[in-house]
């Protein structure tokens, strides 16, 4: 675990699919400041092998907001991981 | 962006009532209201539908549907838009998702609630799960568009 | 060209159910209905209306009506269709047309509410006299498209 | 008055404005064999000269469909001068 100066935390939400295969709806992470949206998939990509395969048809939403992978992350910034949609 | 007044966006776990919805969005400058009903299908690519969950990421799905509806009033001559979906446990032919949208005139109705309609289905983050007698599935959806490049975010805390 | 036996065209003098139209054209099989509530607006070419009065050539309107819904099913992948036309007199806010139309997906059930509705206002022969605080007028309308030489006629008798 | 072995009857009906123009919503007429919509309309403008004027912006329909001015007529015919429609 980084040291407490350099990390941060955010709050992590998985929907849909992502969460059965997460197994949680959501998490609550410490990162390496700077650490990019991109960052924090491949740090759950390592403990559920299985999100790897969903990479590609996932967006990921920031502050409730939709977002790059590259959106580099604050503490207390609110990321969500989102399937295709398919509501209506 | 918050939408007119006049509207009403939400999500619900109970039946969605249509006359509501319709007698919301009327005025009396009003000539016509374009409805939109999308209920639930018995069947999904020839296999029979038993029943529906819808779950939602419920504040970004809300925050959603108010741009929709912010929208539909900077581009199109409309009053007002009800726009309500539901969430949680739906049978056969219940309401999903009701839209309601009433103008002076009826192009204006009709252009914006086909844009909020598919716009909806592209871009607010709810999901459907289908149950069949031999299992279920999330249904297939639409990724939606994402920045390409970081926006300057808020400042969360 | 009789309408398939799930449709329901009608004129009418009494208000319109919209409730009992938006079942009526609902099928298991479906995604999605479009209605359209076209009412009487409160204002005329800036001048305040009071009410209106409708009137038909009855048969005549039920027979265009009925070709409308037919061709409705002819050239889009629909389910089924209720139109119903109020005649006489009607109050601001009264609706005076109300289409429904069922399709298993949502596209088919736009398109076709739209070709009914504007349809109906260019070919199905009935009037609308406007009713104002100093007078009424019969309101513009469409001249129907007529054909320019003599079809065979049916012998009438 | 044309001879009865030379003459049809058919049905009239006016609707909207030509209603009122007219005085009445329906007639039945004696017109002489051969007769087309033309001439029943012009009959029509000679017994109501006020009739005249609509005649650019009325179409016809011949039993109960849409029909050409020029189209003849045969006895027992319902022809009705339709103004422009306003229904919706």
């Amino acid at each position: 675990m980084p040291s407490v100066a350099q990390s941060i935390r955010v709050k992590v939400l998985f929907f849909g699919r992502l969460k059965e295969v997460a197994g949680r709806a959501d998490d609550s992470v410490d990162l390496a400041a700077n650490a990019d949206i991109e960052a924090l998939f491949a740090q759950y990509a390592t403990r559920y092998p299985q999100l790897q395969q969903y990479r590609s048809s996932v967006v990921a939403s920031c502050n409730q907001e939709f977002a790059a992978w590259s959106t580099t992350l604050r503490s207390g910034d609110e990321v969500a991981f989102l399937p295709p949609v398919s509501g209506g | 962006m918050a939408a007119p007044i006049t509207d009403l966006i939400k999500l619900v776990q109970e039946p969605i009532d249509p006359a509501m919805l319709a007698a919301h969005v009327r005025g009396p400058g009003d000539g016509a209201t374009v409805l939109f009903d999308g209920f639930v299908r018995d069947h999904s690519k020839n296999r029979r539908t038993l029943y529906l969950e819808y779950e939602a990421y419920e504040p970004m799905a809300m925050a959603k549907m108010r741009e929709i509806a912010a929208h539909l009033h900077e581009h199109f001559a409309i009053h007002a838009v009800a726009m309500v979906h539901r969430l949680g446990h739906l049978e056969i032919g219940e309401t999903s998702i009701y839209i309601a949208v009433s103008a002076p005139h009826r192009a204006a109705a009709f252009d914006a609630s086909r844009y909020a309609i598919d716009t909806l289905k592209r871009t607010v983050p709810i999901w459907k799960k289908e149950y069949f007698e031999d299992g279920s599935v999330w249904a297939d959806g639409e990724l939606p568009p994402v920045p390409s490049a970081t926006p300057a975010p808020e400042t969360a805390s």
